[in-house]
């Protein structure tokens, strides 16, 4: 407001030449420019900026959770045969389309996807631009990103363990933990309000078949539609739990669907899928393997 | 948002003796009831500073007159059409710069009929906001002194933002 | 030795060598024949054709030291500019002098460039015009001596251009022409608007100029430069006609129009104005065209204000001469990256309402100094 | 010289972007003006038909290169207010120190455009240098320059980073230093203000009428701004000033942004003291309501409004944006004619045009 309207002749020239003058002064006897010579230095990235992925192919699970959440599409899953893992499913980018916005990186169930702070991905070919798994593969994040988002405790269920015996239910100091029945196997299972959930370990050290086991968890931002089963539909077949990334899915026998075969024995007992919703990711593939409609996805039809 | 909203009501028990009165949005809908008791209808405050209501198509310009002129409502904040199954509906944010006051006019428009009066005339404002609602959605503004494409190239022979428009 | 003795031994040397050829050529030949050749090969030989030959072969002398002088400027130019924006400049073409080699480079590029002749254009003006613009700017350069030795003399004795000043500043005020011509023939609406500021520009400037350069004259009762820097041995002429120097140089930036007053090109309004049209090495041209104008308007400055070549004779002459040169350019480039352009009416305001009343007082001042006999 | 039209854009330098002014001059007075736009209309409103919610909120930033965060927070605050979300007041705090922020690195890129309009290249160069003193602060909070997809509904997408206050303070005092030096630039330099003052008027009943916010209004002489007038955020706890001016002017605009570049300053330094402690994300439902929600914010440029019309999906029904710039762009007429056509980047540089947010 001061400076406003200085009617003075200076203010012509020799004001505002002052002022570049300096600069000239400080540029060459005081400093540096405030540039940088581009390809032989290079200015230090922050930790957190979102260049090029790098991919831990131990910690994904191949659930496509990043390939959904792309908002242009610009991410696939590849089906790759690694020595280490067997078969496996991870994704690849096409940098001609990536926002970098970042959305594939928050919702990754398991943190195995990251923006490194690379950032020259220019190329004089579009199809170069596209990276595979292999390319964006980095098994190690140690100090290359910022892991921000927080860790659980939580005990999640192995049902090919569990008895039904609910002990857990009856340790749980929250009563976080109800036993909940599965529709015609006449069996509980314990579902945990992980909302409740102080990962005090009680269950765990109570449960005598080791089938509830404590496991770090990552927090997500985002609320993940769930399956929903419907048993009328369900053949057992399987195809669901082999699809499940996060072995949500299990086959459990239905006791008194045993077919009478000819010599008087029974049979093999049909098989219903049973989840443990407390470790689905929300990836939909059990949704789009199941042949018979027995599962619906919200907002989704086939 | 919910918390201005409460420590505007406390504001209001304070000074209850002339409590309606001194309300903006409650002189606010007070004053078109009297003027228009039957054209508008469904008055909601959404929340402080957010009056909404609904209108008869036919008595919009004389509506919009009524509250630049009378009310004080001087800027037109957004024109904006939305398509329903059944409908086409016009959304108009009228400000009050005296009465820090949004009004929410909700005009319905038939699906074979979509044409409401312009009010160019009215804010100057609304005059390129009505010629993108027509571009993009296909509502004709009656009286509008250039009602024109304003996005999309001239020639274009489909309005994009209705539900039956396929991008390719 | 003095440029012109110089020149003219090459070009004695030069005729004597073709002419023992030619009259040996001429004695093979039969008589009639060989009168003629002798003729030639006299008058080839006379004074006058000598001279005129002379001159010529000076011409280019200067023209071309004057020429990569001007690849010194632009990169003064571009390293003085990123050092007031606060990066490096010219860096890594000729990375050991500095990024020097740089505009060389531009150069190049710009040299194998398509040529383009817009297809509605008036083609006889759209080629004329960069020729009449180059040409008549490189005229300058030729005028201005850069010592008493080192520049375009007549003869022997250092007789240099008589009225060398004027002609220099005559050939300044070519330019316009050619950029009204070289709007018009473009045949586009924001070339046309640059040519036509081009020329209400010259009108506002090139008066009050001609005022100030009129007092250095009268000041120094010549037209030629040796002796308007001769009569400058005591004092500048900057230093009395201090208002005249202002003027000078105020009516000098709307002459090479750089930026407070280069309205035809304004690049914000009119795109890149009266060179739009322009492209490859036409365009190349009219960048390294306009900085010669901005070293010719510094020599200008130099030798009517600022003394020319006189200075202590720890360094040549000749170094003085480009030195105060430089730094007259040099502070052009700082006036142009600081301060912002003006309009159109406004330049005309200034040019008559300011500039042009100072232009008077300051031919007062100039006379009466000659009257009282101080000059 | 007749009169004739002249097609200032799509490409030129004074467009900032890609639109025509069609002006018609009688010798380098301007008689008539008309400006045309929609060279870079994207459908973002159909696209975001076709997108979840989370992934509109990249997009809504590419609806301003100039002020993207701005657009993503709007965009999500409208969304919030369709899904009736409450943001943890860390996150709040967060947000408005990031739009102010943001407020100031567009302020500066229109006052580097404006200068480089007006030919004062180191005016240019200078704000374009110490808008990078933000734009790296940016880069440290959400790991990009421009477009920083930053905003999350329900909160923010990271906390900030270690040092950020700091860091930021420091950036702050040295910004606070540097804007007094453009102050002494810009209004020291007599040239600068002959080309501003009395140029472009636009009287306050003119303003109002057709529809001009933000800035260009508050230079008309209307004390309005969203933050003070229909506090959202945590608007309502800072404290500051709303910059106006009297004259109408190019000079005018100028001085009210210089003005609010101050006083984000100011909100910066509070929300950095009175940012409190706790959760800066909440998670989202996935799926909206059916309904409406409308949020409004003072953009650098203007009033910016987003309306979302929920149906009940995780995909919104219909998303109307409102921006500044299309209704200031349609009362430029009014300001240019009667002046010079080198009048004419002043002027339209003095409204910080963005197309991007004005074609969607």
């Amino acid at each position: 407001m001061a400076a406003a309207k200085k009617k003075d002749s200076l203010g012509l020239v020799v004001r505002p030449m002052r002022r570049t003058g300096s600069q000239v002064a400080t540029s060459l006897f005081l400093g540096k420019p405030n540039t940088v010579l581009y390809p032989y230095q290079k200015l230090e990235l922050p930790i957190g900026y979102r260049g090029k992925h790098i991919v831990d192919f131990k910690r994904c699970i191949g659930c496509s959770n990043c390939v959904q959440i792309c908002p242009n599409d610009c991410m696939w899953m590849e089906k790759l045969e690694d020595p280490e893992l067997g078969k496996i499913e991870r994704p690849g980018v096409d940098y001609g389309r990536c926002l970098f916005c970042g959305l594939c990186v928050e919702i990754c169930p398991t943190v195995a996807i990251h923006e490194s702070v690379e950032f020259e991905l220019a190329s004089g070919e579009r199809s170069r631009l596209k990276y595979g798994p292999k390319e964006l593969r980095d098994d190690a994040f140690a100090g290359k990103v910022k892991e921000e988002r927080q860790k659980r405790l939580l005990p999640i269920l192995d049902m090919s363990k569990c008895t039904s015996c609910e002990k857990c239910a009856g340790e749980c100091p929250e009563m976080c933990i109800a036993m909940m029945p599965i529709e015609s196997v006449g069996r509980t299972k314990p579902e945990i309000n992980l909302g409740r959930c102080t990962s005090c370990k009680k269950c765990e050290a109570v449960c005598p078949e080791n089938a509830l086991k404590m496991e770090e968890v990552y927090e997500s931002y985002f609320e993940m539609p769930e399956p929903k089963f419907l048993l009328k539909m369900c053949t057992g077949c399987g195809a669901c739990a082999r699809a499940c990334p996060a072995d949500v899915i299990y086959m459990i026998d239905m006791p008194g669907t045993e077919k009478v075969l000819k010599d008087g024995k029974k049979g093999k007992p049909k098989k219903r899928a049973v989840f443990i919703l407390e470790k689905c990711v929300g990836c939909g593939k059990c949704f789009r393997a199941c042949k018979f409609e027995a599962l619906e996805w919200p907002g989704v039809r086939k | 948002m919910a918390d201005r909203g409460k420590r505007g009501q406390e504001g209001d028990i304070e000074r209850s003796p002339s409590r309606i009165d001194s309300v903006p949005e409650e002189r606010l809908i007070r004053a078109l009831m009297n003027a228009f008791p039957e054209a508008i209808t469904g008055f909601l405050k959404v929340r402080n500073g957010l009056v909404r209501a609904r209108l008869d198509r036919r008595d919009l310009f004389k509506a919009c007159k009524f509250l630049r002129e009378e009310l004080g409502f001087e800027h037109i904040s957004m024109i904006s059409a939305v398509e329903y199954d059944d409908r086409f509906e016009v959304v108009y944010h009228v400000t009050s710069y005296k009465d820090k006051l949004l009004l929410e006019l909700i005009i319905r428009t038939p699906k074979d009929d979509p044409s409401v009066d312009s009010v160019s005339s009215i804010w100057g404002g609304a005059n390129w906001q009505e010629r993108e609602a027509y571009d993009l959605m296909g509502i004709k503004f009656n009286g509008h002194p250039n009602l024109e494409r304003i996005l999309l190239p001239r020639d274009y022979q489909y309005h994009p933002l209705r539900k039956d428009f396929r991008g390719d | 030795m003095n440029l012109f003795e110089f020149c003219y031994g090459i070009i004695h040397w030069l005729v004597d060598l073709v002419n023992h050829l030619w009259y040996w050529l001429g004695d093979l030949l039969p008589w009639w024949f060989g009168d003629f050749f002798d003729a030639v090969g006299d008058f080839a030989a006379s004074q006058g054709h000598l001279s005129v030959m002379t001159i010529l072969l000076e011409v280019v002398v200067v023209v071309v030291i004057a020429l990569i002088n001007v690849l010194n400027f632009l990169w003064i130019f571009r390293k003085f500019m990123a050092r007031m924006f606060d990066f490096y400049g010219p860096y890594y073409v000729g990375y050991r002098i500095g990024g020097w080699l740089q505009n060389l480079a531009d150069g190049i590029k710009l040299f194998v460039k398509e040529i383009i002749v817009p297809a509605k254009a008036d083609k006889m003006g759209y080629l004329l015009a960069p020729v009449i613009f180059v040409g008549s700017s490189i005229l300058i350069l030729a005028t201005i001596p850069f010592s008493v030795d080192f520049g375009v003399s007549t003869n022997k004795s250092g007789d240099y251009v008589p009225a060398g000043a004027l002609f220099a500043l005559a050939a300044f005020a070519i330019a316009p022409f050619s950029i009204l011509l070289a709007g018009w023939a473009s045949n586009n609406k924001y070339t046309l608007i640059g040519g036509m500021r081009s020329a209400a520009q010259m009108m506002s400037y090139e008066i009050p100029l001609l005022m100030t350069v009129a007092s250095v004259f009268l000041l120094a009762g010549s037209f030629g430069f040796v002796d308007i820097v001769n009569a400058q041995h005591d004092m500048w002429f900057g230093i009395p006609l201090f208002i005249g120097f202002i003027v000078f140089l105020v009516c000098l930036a709307a002459e090479v129009e750089i930026i407070p007053f280069d309205l035809p090109e304004a690049e914000a309004e009119l795109v890149e104005g009266w060179t739009t049209e322009y492209g490859g090495m036409r365009f190349g041209l009219f960048y390294m065209t306009t900085t010669v104008r901005s070293y010719a308007g510094g020599a200008l400055a130099t030798a009517l204000f600022l003394g020319g070549w006189q200075g202590p004779s720890l360094i040549p002459d000749e170094i003085w001469f480009l030195i105060k040169a430089y730094i007259v350019f040099v502070v052009f480039q700082w006036m142009t990256w600081s301060l912002p352009r003006v309009r159109v009416d406004q330049i005309l305001g200034l040019g008559w309402k300011r500039l042009l009343p100072l232009a008077i007082i300051n031919l007062m001042i100039a006379v009466a100094l000659k009257s009282m006999g101080w000059f | 010289m007749a009169e004739m039209w002249i097609n200032m854009g799509p490409q030129h330098p004074m467009t900032h972007g890609l639109w025509n002014l069609r002006v018609k001059v009688d010798g380098e007075t301007i008689v008539d003006a008309q400006p045309e736009i929609g060279y870079l209309h994207r459908g973002i409103e159909k696209l975001c038909e076709g997108k979840s919610y989370p992934q509109i909120i990249p997009l809504a930033d590419r609806l301003c290169y100039g002020s993207s965060l701005t657009w993503s927070h709007l965009y999500c605050m409208a969304v919030e207010d369709l899904m009736r979300v409450e943001v943890p007041e860390r996150a709040e705090y967060i947000r408005v120190l990031t739009i102010e922020m943001q407020r100031i690195v567009s302020h500066l890129m229109w006052l580097a455009a404006y200068a480089g309009d007006l030919g004062l290249a180191a005016g240019f160069v200078y704000t374009m240098r110490d808008r990078e003193v933000f734009l790296d602060l940016f880069q440290s909070l959400t790991g990009a320059r421009i477009t920083y997809n930053f905003p999350r509904i329900g909160g923010v997408a990271h906390d900030l980073p270690p040092n950020f206050e700091r860091d930021s303070l420091r950036a702050l005092s040295y910004f606070e230093g540097r804007l007094k030096e453009y102050e002494d630039m810009f209004e020291g330099s007599k040239i600068f203000m002959m080309r501003n003052v009395d140029v472009g008027i636009l009287r306050k009943e003119d303003a109002i009428n057709l529809g001009v916010t933000g800035p260009t209004l508050r230079a008309s002489g209307v004390t309005y701004d969203l933050r003070k007038d229909v506090p959202y955020s945590v608007y309502e706890e800072m404290d500051f000033d709303v910059a106006t001016h009297k004259d109408c002017d190019c000079y005018a605009r100028y001085r009210v942004r210089m003005d609010e570049m101050w006083e984000s300053c100011k909100i910066m330094r509070q929300a950095l003291q009175k940012m409190p402690k706790g959760k800066w994300r909440i998670v989202a439902p996935r799926n909206a309501p059916v309904g409406t929600g409308l949020a409004r914010v003072e953009d650098p440029r203007g009033e910016g409004v987003i309306y979302v019309v929920g149906d009940g999906s995780e995909r919104p029904y219909r998303v109307k944006i409102r921006s500044p710039i299309f209704v200031t762009v349609s009362a430029a007429p009014k300001m240019l004619i009667g002046y010079k056509l080198a009048d004419v980047v002043a002027i339209m540089g003095g409204l910080d045009m963005c197309i991007g947010e004005t074609d969607r």
